[in-house]
């Protein structure tokens, strides 16, 4: 692995605007109050004081993408063909800036849509040819819990490079082979000394971060409160069901296929879907298997600490960016849902709490 | 409130009708209408000038009406129907644009459009009201038979002069009822007298002004009460012309009705011109006298 | 009545200008009658006016131009008040003197006279001097007798007076006949 | 889905400036579109059978057809669909003659609109499902509103059709303006003996109700399931006891109350029947001029009244029926001649309206037949008719000709002819309008062998003279004005709406036109029907038309009323809406806009859900726009297919 | 499948069948010459028109849209077109909020025997959208620099105020308490999950009726939840303006007065987060990192980052309580003191005038520039007291499909105009919609707006009174303000 580089502030647009030759370089601007992901144009100046409010997963896992496209022709004798044009190519593009949690949303993405038995080519051909520039976070928000799901603030899993943010610049410090290439760049200097104040900045971000809270016992009992609809409506009264936590959510990797057509051509899209709402599990039939917001509001706190983890090795499909606590219209705590949860089962200690 | 109003007295107050101009003031003067003469008024062409052109007719008329716009009145009453023709049609067909700025060419001072153009007669009807004037009747003119004459374009065509039913006007008969008189039903109110045919024809106005008097005597009138200078010219001054078409020696006066109403009110004869009538009708005034005390 | 060649002798152009100028469409009239029915003046006219509007219908230009009825007619609005089509026929008879008067077309020279020398008092005075037009009257068309024998009946009432009222405006007055006669309008 | 498309040249309406072969050519470019043709008559039989056998042959599910507007013939062609086995809504028409070939004459341009309405009828009908109209049944009795010679006509037909009947006259008698007549023209035979016979049937027939002095208060409910309800105006005379004997009317002091079926030429008592054949024959006393509602005293007809039947405190009564159709026969009135100045306004007693000439001939009018002047009651010489009073009139806004004048003024000059051979009948006309049989023969009659002098010009002024009138006319033919001196003077006053027309459309939700006469479905294929089914007209309530006519349409409303109960049930239509359950919340906004409280709230599960009532729902479509979630749908019109058509023409 | 470039525009007109449509017939019968311009699409009654249908042709490319009824009192449903009449003209009034011109939109009456007038109505109408030119579409208007700033702190103006806060929280938890055992929940406020974030509580036991609290923080609207809660006896502590949203939905049924009980507590306006959070990262920090707030009447006092910040309230203060009419609650069973109203003193706030005085090109390309970021969660909708059919709501729905997952502002767009359309003249500005929106689009601008047109055309303010029904559901034979555009 080489050597940690250097790079100054006032060179970050131009290093950026250098990745920006080959490859479509994203990073969190403001908006109209709010920080989001866009491709660096010449200009914008980049929002780093604080996490983006939506996540990076959009460039990979855009919000509506096109599969493919469909022509129907009809030839004489009324035989008709339908022709099949595959959607727009996905162009090699970097994210510089997002934070460790949001890096690490990737992963849990990566086990569902290319490490296990199915392989998506879609996500494949984007994730492959995206890389990370993950930025270390220099102090937890209220609503960080990162420490709680085994990540941190300097965490680089799924990252490519890791930036530290340090007086006068960052400390760039290679994490995949890929990351390793991007560090070849002339505007970087070897950072020898820095490495050490990025150390520093690093150890003192995670001190600051309130102590964990163990959740460990949570895939276990949200499994028992499965059926305790008292338990759920008490929780989920205070939601609206709306599913804006879903979309903001950098581990949330639902989805919809429709097809839009117009007359005898069109397309068919991959667009983001969330549990939360009632379409989503709406069957043909009109019955509705979570009909109310309690049903919902248990299947998503449960898929993130129970159903992913047994999958997955007890991996917790949950970063703990707090997102979802920050943009809840009613301030919904995913914490306080899975403490309580614990606590809950913790008093009753069975196996299937009913009460 | 009686608002005030521009006075458009028209050519003929100077001439052949000084006494209608005479008892016009007067009357209004004692009822409180407040008519200011327009200050150095021009003839309105009448009607050899629209029958010469429409916009030179225009110009003539929209003059006065500049000159009113300059009073910084809005409303110009006139006693002459044929001036109030004038006026309101051409004020009418220079509301649209291209014929405005036609019009305006010709004139010093463009006019704009904003004067509303009455005759006196409405005046009295709109602004003073049938029951002011009664109660300031002092002789009434109790037993007098009059028949109302009206004139044809004191209310026609009605899209333009807007102003009572243009085939059975009342507006005069209500006055003169105001004043105690007595109204014979007259059905030929707004029959033509043969206007200004006078000079050029005359057997043409003394077949229609005769038969408009014979009419009259029908239907029991002892006096015929206009409100226009032309109509009366051809029925009084040239009373006796109409008598060989018709058959008929007429002797039957021909008055304004405000001269009558200056009667009733007990204005001095010397302002109301009685005796500038070819018909006198002082006979029949002092019979009502008489009747009345 | 000469027979009428209506290829040859329809002047379409004739109707268009009386139209445009008097702004009446002059296919609305069904000839029913009514305008002659209340026109006072009918027993003077050659014409009554249901067929002077026929006449400018089928485009007869020499005739109605040259006919005595326009002259004769009294503009006392009867036939446009009764008109069942809301034609303003008064209107139109107005646009056909213009026309004659503009072609020197006049049949009857004693209306014209006595206009003209009506509108020639307001020109030179701004306002009408009665005895001047009749004196210019009496100039024009050599009828010395006319309304003599009013004369004696007028004179003692002092309505009459020798001196036309002259108006500070005048000059005024003048300029508005002067550009008429320019053509500053066309 | 495999669409027929089929582009009409419709002779050269459409192909004079639509290239119909390009439209089919593009239309089978269209999606689902399998068969694309033009034809020369598509709407001919040939041109029917051609779709059927394509319809079979190619297994088609849907046919667009491009041709005249969907208001002339979607039936006819929904018919052909039907015959060749497919459901009649899977069916489309583009209007491209009125909406393209018909309003100009860009070729290309028409084209190409052709072209695109075919493509928006082409996406509405991928998005047509097949539709059922499911049958209800019918109240099989009529309601007849009007009892002049037309609902005369038609509650006799329709009662000897075996229906009931309900007959409502806003009069106290049935006879409308035909009982007012002397003679009847061209044959000139007495009016009460022809129409008399008919009342009597009316007033005897068992199947037929007879409502006098009864007005409609409102209209519910829909074709075959009319809810009515009835005002029954307070006669103060107990109708079931009172034989009509006249005790009253002579005895009564009030004998100056207004004559309305005199047409005021005469005067009657406060307490009247106002002609001596009227069915009901029943007194009705008028309280405007009877002294008892006047001034509180009188009584004397409630004591000369021999079965007692005065009943001074009778109230206004409402009734409801239920009837299956309705059939508007509410006539016309007479044109109001206070509104012409040159005539008199009505000042003039001797300047009368025909009809009120008409009762000064009639035996039974004011003046027993003798033709008096309503002024010092003599016998006048000189009468003169004056022709076109309110009608082809501009400037009284009233255009149209009224179509009978023409004929009753030469009637009632040849009757004033016959009462007063010596008198001088003089006709002010235009044009003698009288195209029925013998009717120009007629009006010959009345001025070659009964010398009524016709003079062709319009009458421009009426005024009196001593006794006289001065009527001055002019005689356009010898070209000059001519003036009489009449003796008495007969407007030929023209028809217009009823009072009251206008306010009764609107209940009965039928539209008019600006003066005021129904509007008919069809000016020349649908005379009698109206566009609400169910409504039907007859008579001059649909436009002025003489006796004849009226008789005929009377007998043609007639014929669809019984055309209409000749099936046992109805089939209801099928473009109705409906509440899919599962997208429905409850929040009755669609139950608070229904115009016809079709839609009632009803409880699925413990949630309160809307559901449409199918027979009340008249398919308007205002709880679909309404419907926030668009769980209301209007079958045929559904969002989903107007947006298809929205999308044909703005997405791509 | 398009107009003949050059030649035509796109002008869609929605016809009424029994007397436009046949007007239109009865043109052609007669060779009424007419613009090709014009496609026709035929519905039983103009009542049937959903303004939505406009909106979606003007969006999508039409360059004119042209409706025509039967005249009032004339509709052959009797009733369709005054609803038609109300609706269209509210949505006439709408347009130019979009950035769309009006003059691009007209409605108007014509019978099935007016041909002549049909043709008028129609060459005009084409001659009129010829002079407009093509309609320029959302996809490509570009964004004129400077337009951001604009809306930065727009609000101002004075407060209502209460006084005695603090007590008022005692004598409402007796209150409750008093109550709670015969209602099965009891909504109001709780501390949140920092200092700065209070969240709605669901009282059900004495024990949650400890963590009630009171104040500038209480931002959230209760009524919002007392829909889905049909059936249960449910009380709820509420703002003046919550009190409205619960007026609203009586009004239409969708509450039960008797299940409802309603504490009203005077308020003196509650804090706008977004505008701390912009105010705190003006300072170098965020609202991210609040370790402690104290919020009184006067103003907020906030310890982040070690350091202490203070607000006054006129800083901080969302822009409803600037020209709050309401502080205390319209309808309430249980009053606990009350506000003295802020000098509402009517004039229209700053954003409605900054709105106004933007041309109708640079609307268009704000709401472009705003709905880019828009991530179609629907916590608008949801969020919304008045949206009670969320779960089959049209935006998410493929029957009827209005909305297509097409990633395209247009689509973004069409479902602002959805809500903004369905709840007008229900609206209430509570404000929740604009606060609920994860991205911070100001979309309550356009509810104000369409409130705006209601005041004007129905002198009509929702939620004010129980027994009043919503203007778009009702109708007058003739409308005072509604003066239908002379074709």
């Amino acid at each position: 692995m080489t050597g940690a580089k250097f790079l100054s502030k006032e060179k970050l647009l131009d290093w950026l605007a250098e990745l920006g030759q080959t490859r479509r370089v994203f990073m969190p601007v403001e908006e109209g109050g709010k920080i989001v992901f866009r491709p660096c144009t010449n200009g914008d100046t980049p929002a780093l004081v604080r996490d983006a409010s939506a996540s990076p997963k959009g460039v990979v896992f855009p919000s509506s993408a096109e599969l493919f496209r469909y022509t129907k022709t009809k030839a004489r004798g009324g035989k008709s063909s339908m022709e099949l044009k595959p959607g727009t190519e996905f162009e090699p593009a970097l994210i510089f800036g997002t934070r460790p949690c949001g890096a690490r949303g990737f992963t849990i993405f990566d086990r569902v849509y290319t490490g296990g038995k199915f392989n998506d080519p879609y996500y494949r051909a984007a994730r492959e040819n995206t890389l990370i520039v993950t930025l270390a976070c220099e102090g937890p928000e209220n609503t960080c819990f990162c420490n709680w799901v085994g990540s941190g603030p300097d965490d680089p899993t799924g990252s490519d490079v890791l930036a530290t943010p340090v007086e006068g610049g960052f400390v760039l410090e290679s994490v995949s082979e890929r990351g390793e290439a991007l560090l070849e760049s002339p505007l970087l200097q070897p950072a020898e000394a820095r490495t050490a104040e990025a150390d520093s900045v690093k150890s003192r971000a995670r001190a600051e971060l309130p102590p964990a809270r163990d959740i460990s016992a949570a895939p276990q009992s949200i499994r028992a409160l499965f059926d305790n609809q008292k338990f759920w409506d008490e929780v989920s009264s205070k939601c609206l069901s709306c599913g804006a936590c879903t979309y903001l959510c950098p581990t949330c990797y639902c989805f919809t296929i429709t097809d839009e057509d117009h007359g005898d051509s069109g397309k068919r899209l991959r667009s983001w879907d969330n549990c939360m709402s009632y379409q989503f599990s709406l069957e043909a039939s009109g019955h509705n298997p979570r009909p109310t917001k309690a049903h919902r509001l248990r299947n998503r706190v449960g898929h993130k600490f129970s159903y992913y983890p047994q999958l997955h090795e007890g991996l917790l499909a949950c970063c703990g960016c707090g997102r979802c606590i920050r943009s809840c219209p009613v301030s919904m705590d995913i914490r306080e849902i899975v403490l309580d949860a614990i606590d809950r089962v913790q008093a009753k200690n069975c196996e299937v709490v009913h009460e | 409130m009686i608002k005030q109003l521009a006075y458009y007295p028209g050519c003929s107050s100077l001439g052949t009708s000084r006494e209608y101009d005479m008892s016009t003031r007067a009357v209004c003067e004692l009822l409180g209408l407040d008519l200011k003469e327009i200050p150095d008024w021009s003839c309105c062409g009448s009607s050899p000038a629209h029958s010469f052109d429409h916009s030179l007719s225009a110009a003539l008329s929209a003059r006065n009406l500049a000159l009113v716009e300059t009073m910084g009145l809005d409303m110009v009453a006139t006693p002459c129907p044929s001036c109030l023709s004038n006026l309101k049609t051409s004020s009418h067909r220079m509301q649209r644009e291209t014929f405005r700025d036609k019009v305006n060419l010709l004139l010093d001072k463009p006019y704009m459009g904003s004067v509303k153009s009455m005759s006196v007669l409405q005046a009295l009807i709109e602004q003073v009201g049938t029951d002011t004037i009664a109660a300031m009747v002092a002789q009434p003119l109790t037993g007098l038979k009059l028949a109302p004459f009206y004139g044809c374009i004191m209310n026609r065509p009605s899209e333009i002069m807007e102003f009572d039913d243009p085939e059975n006007p009342t507006s005069m008969d209500r006055i003169l009822t105001a004043l105690g008189a007595e109204v014979v039903p007259f059905p030929l109110k707004v029959e033509c007298c043969g206007a200004s045919y006078g000079v050029p024809f005359k057997d043409i106005v003394a077949k229609l002004s005769g038969k408009l008097l014979s009419c009259a005597l029908d239907a029991g009138a002892e006096a015929v009460v206009v409100a226009c200078p032309m109509c009366q010219m051809n029925l009084d001054l040239r009373q006796k012309q109409l008598a060989k078409p018709a058959g008929v020696n007429f002797e039957i006066p021909v008055v304004y009705f405000t001269q009558l109403m200056g009667f009733a009110m007990g204005l001095p004869e010397s302002r109301l011109g009685f005796d500038k009538l070819c018909v006198s009708p002082a006979l029949l005034l002092s019979r009502t006298l008489a009747a009345a005390s | 009545m000469t027979s009428i060649n209506y290829s040859n002798r329809f002047d379409a152009n004739f109707v268009r200008m009386v139209e445009e100028a008097s702004e009446q469409r002059l296919s609305q009239c069904y000839q029913c009658g009514k305008c002659t029915a209340g026109c006072p003046c009918t027993f003077a006219y050659d014409y009554p006016v249901n067929q002077i509007m026929r006449l400018v219908q089928s485009g007869q230009k020499d005739t109605v131009l040259n006919c005595k009825a326009i002259w004769l007619c009294a503009t006392c609005e009867s036939c446009t008040a009764r008109c069942p089509n809301n034609i303003d026929v008064a209107r139109v008879i107005d646009v056909l003197r213009h026309m004659a008067r503009r072609e020197d077309r006049v049949a009857i020279s004693e209306v014209k006279k006595f206009w003209d020398s009506f509108l020639k008092s307001v020109q030179t005075n701004g306002r009408l001097f009665e005895t001047g037009v009749l004196a210019g009257y009496i100039a024009k068309t050599g009828r010395i007798f006319t309304d003599l024998d009013l004369g004696p009946r007028i004179a003692p009432k002092g309505k009459l007076s020798f001196r036309p009222h002259k108006v500070k405006g005048q000059a005024e007055i003048a300029r508005i006949f002067e550009r008429f006669n320019k053509g500053v309008i066309s | 889905m495999r669409i027929g498309v089929f582009v009409c040249h419709c002779g050269s309406n459409i192909e004079g400036t639509v290239d119909t072969a390009a439209v089919a050519r593009a239309a089978l470019g269209f999606p689902e579109v399998a068969l694309a043709t033009d034809a020369m008559y598509t709407c001919s039989e040939p041109g029917q059978d051609a779709i059927v056998q394509a319809i079979r042959e190619k297994g088609l599910s849907g046919i667009v057809v491009a041709s005249c507007s969907p208001r002339m013939h979607e039936n006819t062609f929904r018919r052909a669909v039907e015959r060749a086995g497919l459901n009649r809504y899977m069916f489309e028409m583009a209007n491209i003659r009125e909406h393209v070939s018909w309003i100009g004459k860009d070729r290309e341009a028409n084209t190409n609109k052709a072209t695109e309405l075919v493509r928006m009828a082409v996406e509405k009908l991928r998005r047509n499902t097949p539709l059922f109209s499911n049958k209800f049944d019918v109240t099989k009795r009529v309601l007849v509103i009007g009892g002049g010679v037309a609902g005369i006509q038609a509650a006799l037909d329709c009662a000897e059709g075996g229906k009931e009947v309900v007959l409502v006259e806003r009069e106290s008698s049935i006879g409308g303006k035909m009982a007012k007549l002397d003679k009847t023209f061209p044959t000139v035979d007495c009016s009460s003996c022809i129409l008399g016979p008919k009342m009597v049937d009316v007033a005897q027939h068992p199947n037929i109700k007879l409502l006098a002095c009864t007005e409609l208060k409102s209209v519910g409910g829909y074709v075959g399931n009319f809810q009515v309800e009835l005002r029954k105006k307070a006669t103060y005379v107990d109708w079931t006891k009172c034989t009509g004997c006249g005790q009253c009317m002579e005895k009564c002091p009030s004998k100056k109350s207004e004559d309305r079926f005199n047409e005021r030429i005469g005067v009657t008592t406060a307490i009247n029947i106002p002609f001596p054949q009227a069915i009901p024959k029943k007194a009705v006393i008028d309280p405007a001029s009877c002294r008892h509602f006047l001034k509180g005293k009188c009584g004397v007809c409630a004591k000369v009244c021999p079965t007692g039947a005065i009943d001074y405190e009778m109230k206004e009564e409402v009734l409801t029926e239920q009837v299956g159709a309705i059939i508007a026969a509410t006539g016309y009135d007479v044109f109001d001649i206070s509104k012409i100045g040159e005539y008199g306004a009505g000042r003039y007693p001797d300047v009368i309206t025909s009809l009120q000439y008409e009762r000064l001939l009639s035996a039974s009018g004011p003046t027993g037949g003798h033709i008096k002047r309503p002024s010092d009651g003599a016998e006048p010489k000189t009468i003169v008719f004056v022709q076109c009073v309110g009608s082809r009139d501009k400037s009284l806004g009233r255009p149209y000709c009224s179509g009978f004048c023409c004929m009753y003024t030469a009637k009632q000059a040849i009757l004033t002819r016959d009462h007063i051979p010596d008198s001088q009948v003089f006709v002010f006309y235009m044009d003698i309008r009288a195209p029925g049989k013998l009717y120009d023969e007629f009006t010959r009659r009345a001025m070659e062998e009964y010398g009524a002098r016709y003079i062709r010009g319009r009458v421009a002024m009426v005024y009196p003279q001593g006794s006289k009138y001065i009527v001055r006319g002019a005689d356009t033919l010898l070209g000059t004005n001519v003036e009489i001196e009449a003796d008495l003077v007969v407007l030929a006053a023209g028809a217009e709406a009823a009072a009251g027309a206008p306010a009764l459309a609107e209940k009965l939700r039928i539209s008019y036109d600006p003066y005021g006469f129904f509007v008919e479905s069809h000016p020349k294929l649908r005379p009698v029907e109206t566009n609400t089914a169910g409504v039907y007209l007859a008579g001059s309530c649909q436009g002025p038309k003489d006796i004849p006519s009226s008789v005929a349409q009377g007998s043609a409303a007639a014929a669809k009323v019984l055309a209409l109960f000749s099936k046992d049930k109805l089939e209801s239509d099928p473009q109705i809406s409906r509440v899919d359950i599962k997208r429905c919340v409850g929040c009755g906004k669609c139950i608070l806009t229904c115009p016809y409280g079709a839609i009632k709230k009803i409880d699925f599960r413990g949630e309160p859900k809307a559901e449409v009532v199918a027979t009340v729902c008249q398919g308007c479509g205002i709880c679909t726009s309404t419907c926030p979630q668009g769980a209301a749908q209007l079958a045929h019109f559904t969002d989903d297919q107007i947006l298809a058509e929205v999308n044909a023409l703005c997405r791509f | 499948m398009s107009v003949l470039t050059g030649k035509e525009l796109r002008i869609v007109g929605f016809l009424c069948n029994w007397c436009s449509y046949g007007g239109a017939d009865t043109a052609g019968v007669g060779r009424f010459v007419q613009p090709t311009d014009l496609r026709i699409i035929r519905v039983p009654c103009s009542g049937r028109i959903d303004p939505l249908f406009i909106v979606k042709a003007l969006l999508n490319g039409a360059d004119g849209v042209l409706v025509s009824g039967c005249h009032p009192r004339d509709c052959h449903y009797s009733q369709g077109n005054f609803y038609a009449r109300r609706r269209l003209e509210v949505l006439k009034h709408f347009l130019p909020v979009l950035g769309i011109d009006p003059a691009r939109f007209e409605y108007t009456w014509v019978s099935a025997s007016e041909a002549q007038r049909w043709q008028k109505v129609v060459s005009s109408f084409t001659e009129r959208i010829h002079k407009l030119g093509p309609a320029s579409r959302l996809e490509n208007t570009a964004l004129p620099d400077g337009l951001e700033k604009r809306f930065a702190a727009i609000a101002s103006g004075e407060l209502p105020s209460d006084g005695k806060a603090a007590t008022r929280l005692e004598e409402l938890k007796d209150r409750i308490h008093e109550f709670l055992p015969d209602l099965d929940i009891v909504i109001g406020w709780q501390r949140g999950f920092d200092a700065l974030h209070n969240t709605p509580l669901f009282m059900r036991s004495a024990e949650d009726l400890e963590k009630l609290v009171w104040g500038p923080l209480n931002i959230h609207n209760t009524a919002t939840y007392l829909p889905s809660l049909r059936g249960k006896k449910v009380g709820v502590v509420v703002k003046g303006c919550d009190s409205r949203s619960v007026v609203e939905l009586l009004q239409e049924k969708l509450v039960d007065r008797e299940n409802i009980v309603v504490f009203g507590m005077p308020c003196s306006g509650i804090v706008d987060l977004s505008k701390i959070d912009r105010a705190l990262r003006e300072r170098g920090t965020g609202i991210g990192r609040v370790q402690a707030a104290e919020c009184g009447e006067k103003g907020v006092t906030i310890k982040a980052g070690g350091q202490e910040y203070r607000f006054a309230m006129e800083e901080v203060a969302a822009d409803k309580c600037f020209h709050c009419e309401y502080p205390n609650a319209v309808l309430a069973d249980h009053l606990i003191g009350n506000a003295s109203p802020s000098s509402s003193n009517g004039k229209i706030s700053r954003q409605l005038a900054a709105f106004d005085a933007m041309s109708l090109q640079e609307r268009m390309a704000y709401w472009r520039s705003q709905m880019d970021r828009c991530i179609r969660c629907h916590a608008c909708r949801n969020a919304c007291p008045l949206c009670v059919c969320k779960d089959h709501c049209i935006a998410q729905s493929r029957d009827p499909h209005w909305i297509s997952q097409e990633d395209t502002i247009t689509e973004k767009l069409m479902f602002q105009v959805v809500h903004a359309v369905h709840t007008a003249g229900r609206c209430t500005e509570c404000g929740e919609c604009e606060r609920a929106c994860p991205m911070d689009i100001p979309i309550l601008a356009m509810k104000r707006q369409m409130n705006r047109a209601i005041r004007e055309l129905f002198e009509y303010k929702a939620g004010t009174d129980p027994e009043a029904v919503p203007p778009l559901l009702a109708f007058q034979a003739e409308e005072k303000n509604i003066h239908e555009g002379v074709l």
